[in-house]
């Protein structure tokens, strides 16, 4: 059976500055895949690649067992993958309501904002206020949960706790969990233990290499692995 | 730990900063409620909170990115509240922002190169003599920071965690006297949050410090001294060991945000 | 009381004009921060449909129905060949749309021979109620403007469309990335703001007349407007072009018309120096 | 070709200067077409002096500065022996100095203007504010009454030509109820309708310029000026502009030029020139007296006149010449210079427009004097 | 030095000489190898110098013309190019201060090339001093399109305000302008006066070049990127913006004073949007933030609309606006692009690049 993501031989990079040399990743239909690396390592630009914001150079993305890596970004989302960037992440000029409701244009729960406002509540005190306002954790909330009204099947989590108050960071963590469950996630992130908790598998980027993977525990208890966390 | 042990303190050492009754309106929303912060000389001085607490909105109106609604901020004895960010900048403060702002299109080189020189007159840029000697201080900001191999690169192809390296570089080029940091080390790696601890200390020389993290246990390394936020009021300020034992500190780290 | 009367159906059908023209143009300006030099040009090329129309003999009813289409079209594949590529840069997308207007306006100029034509009102004469006369095509213009106004506010307030116009201004690679298709959207919102001014086009060439510079005339004008209401919303604009429009029909009661021509454009400037973000600060529809 | 007679010499040179593009193209360019066609006419009649007639042409472009470039091209690169064109004055003042002063050349203007241009070598064969309005403005005291209203675009033809028509209003017993002026391009009139309305101004003598005129005629129209016997008078309408408004809107508008079309009924020579004109020009660009068209073809017959008394194309001898040059035939009449005033004596005709078209109402007796200089 | 770090140093310097990196080499050697700014700038220079000698006389005085507007395009560049500042009114200081010196002459008699040049750049600094002041300092920082849509509207208002001036000649402007004086010469139209300005054009397009290389220039640039960042850093971003603005005022004064006495007349249009917008297109139609791409895209632009509205007279407006369009769409860096590349346009300002090379580790 394919894989639900599959990244063969993928090369990419910005104008004429190769950055992902040769990468293959697996994903499966649901459960937790951790990307790790160090500054610069390329994290980033793989999953603006597999999300279609960074076109693919060569070698294949295939999700649901389609090539999509002619697609456009849209398309892609609207296809099920759920993207949240690591940098403006948030429509900052637009209410957080509004921000909300962008991201439950595709959707058709109807009580699925209420659903993201019980998990942050924070959120709900500042419906009207811009959302660029918002404090640095309150944007990473606001952004994980206009990616999570969309429905994906696949959901890319580019630094997700990045800023946010460790009470809540053990929050997003069990919600991850849960919903790693019933989707595919796949999350970038610093924190190693966290990653670790919610992914099954892990993959570490060194300078746009797969330099590492295997099961979380594996990879946890591999001794080259701060050598490629290190600066 | 109260208001009380923060007065002594003020008056032991000579402070650098002082914001004192900051109250900050937005709206309906009130960020920050009274809120204070001291810092002394060569002082690191950790801001931490929950989200929203107020945190970045304290560092603004420190720095004069926002003008308080209420209260007031001295700095170097001077009252500074009604100064522009220029004039902030120029007594001596230099502020890195949550949202890192380089200058995209310009080479990592001249970046540094142009928060080194913001202090200078008008006629010394145009006249400048004292590029050759720049050139040095700028190869070693940019070594120091492991940016010295893209130093004529443009800033916008920096990765997140390396433009945060290079704001820090920058904050730290103007030699400023108070250096404010509001999550600098956001999306890096533990490893990487420990270099960029290394590479803060020396400054401790000649600049004090105030760092907003979340990251518990870096902020325990550097700091000297911890303020707690908490809904725009200060829960509690004192020493790091202090903090620790603090009941109510403990409280609303089991609290969910 | 009866001048009064007049007085303010006077300077109130000129404000409606001007909110007619800048509609468009504050649409284009809010949603897309593009400050479209060719807007003038579309309402030109509105009214000459109309012209074409009813110097082909068709109904004049007929050329002002089929002007917003046409020009909204055009609108469309201008969009998709050119405007698209400035986004990123809208200072660089003011001159390219600079040089689409003058093409358009020289075209136009051409095709008409820099003559004056006229075209007559599909409802002429004057409304009389006692011894006031009151343009009945004016009064036409009033209502139809209302009525445009609400339905673009409910189109933008009450359907997704204005939301997602919105989202993929402010930032469109997350637009895309929250599924929206961005370039359709960019492709409809300068449509329909180009639609607007064909329409605009059409209804005020029976009282302007057909000239080739007839869109520049107010372009500068629409500018200001846009700038005093505010950037950012659709209201703004609006506002703005009925506070612009108004002052420049009403000093002309008080004071010699030369000044006041200035004295509009440097009240307005001190104005917006101000008030930066405008009579109506940019959020919501 | 014909064979000239003094072959050997290189043709004379005619300079056109004139707007073929922007606001007011559609009189350069017909200025341009009367160029063409007096130029064939002089040629086929065995030119000048022997030699043959060459026209060079450059476009003013409604746009001062373009103007100057190009109309030094006429004077540098192409050496013409004399330029005739510009219609708004202020074109006339922009190309003036490059002609006359630093390009030692002849000029002639040939539009209907304020008056008052009294620069040496500078010859306008077009009508000035005495010519337009000593026998128009009683006609309209008589026609329409003594209260007139003087709305005005904010430039210089209209400010010098109210002067002039304030003097022979009240000379003849009427009475300035107000004189106003606006900027170029206003589109608004409602102020101005209103006074005129509630002042029961029975004469409006206009000078509002499209655009503007345009949009106030109809506010006048439709705030009932006409339908309570109101009379408007413009001294730059004619047949092209007859277009701008619907022909109800303007019924009755009086106008005073030195030529309408409709002459062509009465007098066989306009007949003739009207109908060489369309055939060779049959476009969208008429043969019109506001247009300047018949002041350029008064303009090259003149010049030709004094060259051929001069027998040489020096700027002096030339000059001396058309000083008291004369034409016996030209649209709308005869004409000739008055002798120092560098201006043109001609008939004038007074029309009234009905349904779209002209009719004469009024005739000057002999030839009209510009009063000039 | 603690012991990760070192095997983190080794790793980097270690075998995989990475391909990213040689590529970023290999394009700093682009930027540092081939300096082709200087080039343009010597082609451009010698073919101004020998064109009164191949051109014929009216040509000349066209050429004149042209180095004219493109002194007024270098002031446009001053401001846009380097500063960000959106200037669409340039034509306010170029038509006031051309107004200015037709006044002096007309009313005063005063023609002298030592009083007229510097009186004309005084009034463009004033003005320019004043609507930058009002458009440009305050409390908040005004954005790029209030700041173009106000100084457009300065422009307009201030084209209407010559028509409707009386004492300004309306809309007719100031005609027969008397020429220019040193002693008793007179700069009439012609090889000395092309001379004249080309020479004027050199010294300050060399002080133009020298203060934007400068240090001032990399606090320009940044202010261009991000004006509130620099402020943080303690530039007086505002004053600097202001400085830049009014030098740019002055420069086009000159030139509007040059251009009154060449052309001998002024009107209303030379304060006004018409004029303002051309500046613009000179700029962006050669390329903006790079001065010599000013002065290219005046020739070109003057040059290419003088050949067509020879060679194509209907429809040459038309045509501009294609080739504009063109320009715009496909070469939205301006034509100087061809043969610059974007590091080098945007400039660098530290080190010269051979030091580059041994400083990196
Ligand atoms: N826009 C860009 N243009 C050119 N190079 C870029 C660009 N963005 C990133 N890079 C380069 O690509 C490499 C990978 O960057 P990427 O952002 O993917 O790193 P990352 O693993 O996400 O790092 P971080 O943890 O710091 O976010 C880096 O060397 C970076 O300098
Ligand atoms: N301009 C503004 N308008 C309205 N509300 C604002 C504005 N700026 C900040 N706030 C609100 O003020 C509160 C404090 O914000 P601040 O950015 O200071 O928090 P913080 O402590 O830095 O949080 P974090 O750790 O998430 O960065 C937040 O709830 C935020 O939404
Ligand atoms: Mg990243
Ligand atoms: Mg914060």
């Amino acid at each position: 059976m394919p894989e639900f993501l599959d990244i063969k031989h993928l090369d990419a990079g910005y104008g004429r500055s190769q950055v992902l040399f040769d990468v293959n990743l697996g994903i499966p239909w649901r459960g937790g895949v951790a990307v790790l690396g160090r500054n610069g390592a390329g994290k980033t630009t793989l999953m603006k690649t597999i999300v279609g914001e960074l076109p693919a150079w060569k070698g294949e993305v295939a999700f649901d067992g389609r090539d999509i890596s002619r697609r456009a970004t849209q398309e892609r989302v609207r296809a099920g993958i759920g993207y949240v960037p690591q940098e403006h992440s948030v429509f900052a000029r637009l209410s957080v309501r509004d921000n909300l409701a962008v991201g439950s244009l595709a959707s058709s729960k109807a009580d699925a904002v209420d659903h993201v406002l019980s998990i942050f509540p924070k959120l709900g005190q500042r419906l009207d206020q811009p959302a660029g306002t918002l404090s640095g954790g309150e944007r990473k909330m606001l952004a994980i949960g206009r990616a999570m009204l969309g429905d994906p099947k696949l959901l890319l989590l580019d630094e997700p706790t990045e800023g946010v108050w460790i009470g809540v960071i053990e929050e997003i963590t069990e919600r991850l969990i849960e919903l790693a469950k019933e989707i595919a996630v796949i999350i970038v992130e610093q924190h190693l233990d966290l990653a670790l908790r919610v992914a099954d598998y892990a993959y570490v980027l060194d300078r746009g290499r797969v330099a590492l993977q295997g099961e979380a525990g594996e990879v946890r208890g591999n001794p080259e692995l701060l050598r490629y966390l290190a600066p | 730990m109260s208001a009380a042990s923060v007065r002594t303190q003020r008056r032991s050492a000579m402070p650098l900063l002082e914001a004192a009754g900051i109250k900050k309106i937005f709206g309906k929303l009130t960020a920050l409620d009274g809120a204070a912060l001291t810092v002394g000389e060569n002082e690191f001085h950790g801001l931490i909170g929950p989200n929203g607490s107020g945190k970045s909105t304290l560092m603004k109106c420190i720095a004069g990115a926002e003008v308080p609604t209420q209260g007031k901020v001295s700095f170097v004895n001077t009252d500074i509240t009604a100064f522009t960010p220029t004039e902030r900048a120029r007594a001596g403060m230099s502020l890195k922002f949550q949202i890192t702002s380089v200058l995209p299109t310009l080479t990592l080189y001249d970046n540094i190169l142009l928060a080194l020189q913001a202090q200078s007159s008008l006629l010394d840029l145009v006249f400048s003599r004292t590029r050759g000697a720049l050139h040095d201080q700028v190869m070693t900001m940019l070594t120091q920071f492991r940016l010295a191999d893209r130093a004529f690169d443009a800033a916008a192809a920096l990765s997140h965690g390396q433009q945060q390296w290079l704001e820090i570089a920058m904050a730290l080029a103007g030699k400023p006297k108070l250096l404010l940091l509001d999550e600098p080390t956001g999306g890096m790696s533990l490893e990487e949050r420990r270099v960029t601890g290394e590479l803060l200390q020396p400054i401790k020389k000649h600049c004090s410090l105030v760092i907003v993290e979340h990251d518990l246990d870096f902020i325990r390394d550097i700091c000297d001294r911890l303020t707690v936020l908490d809904q725009g009021k200060v829960l509690a300020s004192g020493t790091v060991s202090e903090i620790q034992a603090n009941k109510s500190v403990q409280e609303i780290y089991l609290r969910r945000a | 009381m009866a001048n009064a009367f007049v007085a303010a159906f006077e300077i109130l059908s000129f404000g409606a004009i001007i909110v007619l023209i800048v509609l468009g143009l504050g649409i284009i300006a809010s949603m897309m921060g593009i400050f479209n030099f060719a807007q003038g040009e579309f309402v030109l090329l509105g009214a000459y449909i109309t012209y074409l129309a009813y110097a082909g003999g068709l109904p004049i009813w007929a050329g002002m129905v089929a002007a917003p289409f046409v020009v909204g079209a055009l609108g469309f594949v201008l969009e998709a060949l050119i405007i698209r590529r400035f986004y990123a840069a809208p200072i660089v997308a003011m001159l390219g749309t600079y040089a689409l207007g003058l093409i358009i306006r020289e075209s136009v100029r051409g095709l008409i021979g820099g003559f004056y034509l006229t075209v007559p009102e599909p409802i002429g004469g004057s409304i009389d109620i006692g011894a006031m006369h009151i343009s009945a095509w004016r009064f036409t213009i009033i209502v139809i403007t209302l009525l445009v106004m609400g339905g673009c506010y409910l189109l933008l307030s009450r359907t997704s469309f204005g939301l997602r116009v919105r989202a993929t201004l402010e930032n469109p690679s997350l637009a895309r990335a929250s599924g929206i298709s961005t370039p359709l959207i960019y492709g409809a919102t300068f449509a329909f703001g180009a639609a607007l001014a064909g329409l605009a086009g059409a209804l005020i060439v029976p009282v302007f007349s057909l000239f080739a510079d007839l869109g520049l005339r107010f372009l500068i004008q629409g500018f200001v407007a846009v700038m005093v209401g505010g950037v950012g919303s659709f209201i703004g604009p609006v506002a703005g072009a009925g506070v612009i429009g108004t002052l420049s029909a009403a000093l002309p009661w008080v004071m010699a018309p030369v000044v006041a021509d200035v004295l509009v454009f440097v009240l307005a400037i001190i104005f917006i120096k101000f008030r930066p973000q405008g009579l109506i600060a940019g959020k919501g529809v | 070709p014909a064979p000239w007679a003094n072959a050997a010499e290189a043709p004379i040179k005619v300079g056109i200067a004139t707007d073929l593009t922007g606001p007011i193209a559609y009189a350069g360019n017909a200025d341009a077409n009367v160029a063409k066609m007096v130029i064939k006419e002089i040629n086929a009649a065995g030119g000048m002096l022997g030699r043959p007639l060459e026209l060079y042409i450059e476009d003013t472009a409604s746009n001062e500065s373009v103007a100057v470039g190009n109309v030094r091209k006429l004077i540098q690169r192409d050496k013409v022996d004399m330029v005739l064109g510009g219609i708004t004055s202020s074109m006339r003042n922009a190309i003036k100095d490059p002609i006359v002063a630093r390009g030692k050349t002849l000029y002639i203007y040939p539009q209907l203007y304020e008056g008052k241009e009294c620069t040496p070598y500078l010859f306008c064969t077009g009508p000035t504010p005495a010519q337009q309005c000593d026998e128009f403005i009683p006609w309209l005291i008589k026609n329409g009454g003594k209260k007139f209203a003087l709305p005005s675009a904010n430039y210089v033809w209209p400010h010098t030509l109210n002067v002039y028509a304030r003097k022979v209003i009240e000379s003849n017993g009427g009475e300035v109820v107000f004189e106003e002026y606006y900027p170029l391009d206003q589109v608004d009139f409602s102020s101005t309708v209103n006074r005129i309305i509630s002042n029961k101004v029975d004469v409006v003598f206009n000078t509002v310029i499209p655009p503007g005129v345009g949009p106030f005629f109809k506010q006048l129209y439709e705030a009932g000026f006409l339908k309570n016997g109101g009379r408007l008078a413009c001294v730059y309408y004619d047949e092209n502009t007859l277009n701008i408004n619907q022909a109800s809107e303007i019924e009755g508008l009086a106008s005073c030029l030195d030529y309408f079309k409709v002459l062509t009924k009465e007098n066989p020579f306009d007949a003739k020139i009207q109908a060489a004109y369309e055939k060779d020009f049959p476009g969208n660009f008429l043969f019109a007296a506001g247009s300047a068209a018949t002041g350029t073809y008064r303009g090259l017959k003149l010049w030709e006149a004094a060259v051929k008394e001069a027998g040489k194309l020096d700027r002096e001898s030339v000059a001396a010449a058309l000083d008291h040059a004369k034409i016996a035939e030209g649209p709308g009449g005869p004409a000739e210079m008055v002798p120092g005033k560098r201006h043109c004596k001609m008939k004038m005709y007074t029309a009234v427009a009905k349904g779209g078209n002209y009719e004469i109402v009024g005739r000057s007796d002999g030839l009209v004097d510009p009063k000039e200089c | 030095m603690p012991k990760s770090m070192s095997v983190v140093r080794e790793a980097i310097a270690g075998d995989e000489a990475d391909d990213a990196m040689a590529e970023r080499e290999a394009a700093g050697q682009v930027a540092a190898g081939r300096r082709v700014l200087p080039i343009v700038e010597g082609v451009v220079l010698v073919a101004a110098l020998l064109a009164p000698l191949v051109l014929q006389d009216y040509l000349t005085v066209f050429a004149t013309r042209v180095i004219i507007l493109a002194l007024f395009a270098l002031s446009f560049d001053l401001v846009w190019g380097y500063a960000g500042i959106m200037s669409f009114g340039q034509a306010l200081f170029f038509g006031s201060a051309g107004y200015g010196v037709a006044l002096l002459a007309r009313d005063l008699d005063i023609t002298n090339i030592f009083l007229v040049l510097p009186a004309g750049t005084i009034i463009g600094l004033t003005f320019a001093l004043l609507l930058g002041g009002f458009l440009l300092l305050g409390r908040h920082p005004s954005s790029v399109i209030f700041v173009s849509l106000g100084t457009l509207t300065g422009s307009y208002a201030a084209d209407r305000l010559a028509r409707g001036w009386y004492y300004l000649g309306g809309q007719n402007g100031i005609p027969s302008i008397a020429p220019m004086t040193l002693g008793g010469y007179e700069f009439s139209e012609g090889p000395a006066f092309y001379y004249l300005v080309l020479g004027i054009l050199v010294v300050v397009y060399l002080l133009c070049r020298f203060l934007v290389r400068s240090q001032f220039g990399l606090a320009l640039a940044g202010l261009r990127e991000n004006e509130q960042r620099i402020a943080f850093f303690g530039y007086k971003a505002q004053h600097l913006k202001a400085i830049i603005f009014t030098i740019g005022g002055g420069v086009a004064g000159l030139a509007g004073s040059l251009y009154a006495f060449h052309e001998g007349f002024v009107w209303p249009n030379m304060v006004g949007v018409v004029v303002s917008t051309q500046v613009v297109l000179y700029v962006l139609f050669g390329g903006s933030g790079t001065l010599i791409g000013a002065v290219i895209g005046a020739i070109i632009v003057e040059g290419v609309s003088f050949w067509l509205s020879d060679n194509y007279r209907d429809i040459w407006p038309i045509i501009l606006g294609l080739l504009l369009l063109l320009v715009i769409l496909f070469r939205p860096l301006g034509l100087i692009s061809f043969v610059l590349g974007e590091r080098e346009r945007v400039g660098s300002f530290g080190a010269n690049p051979k030091e580059k090379r041994n400083a990196a580790p």
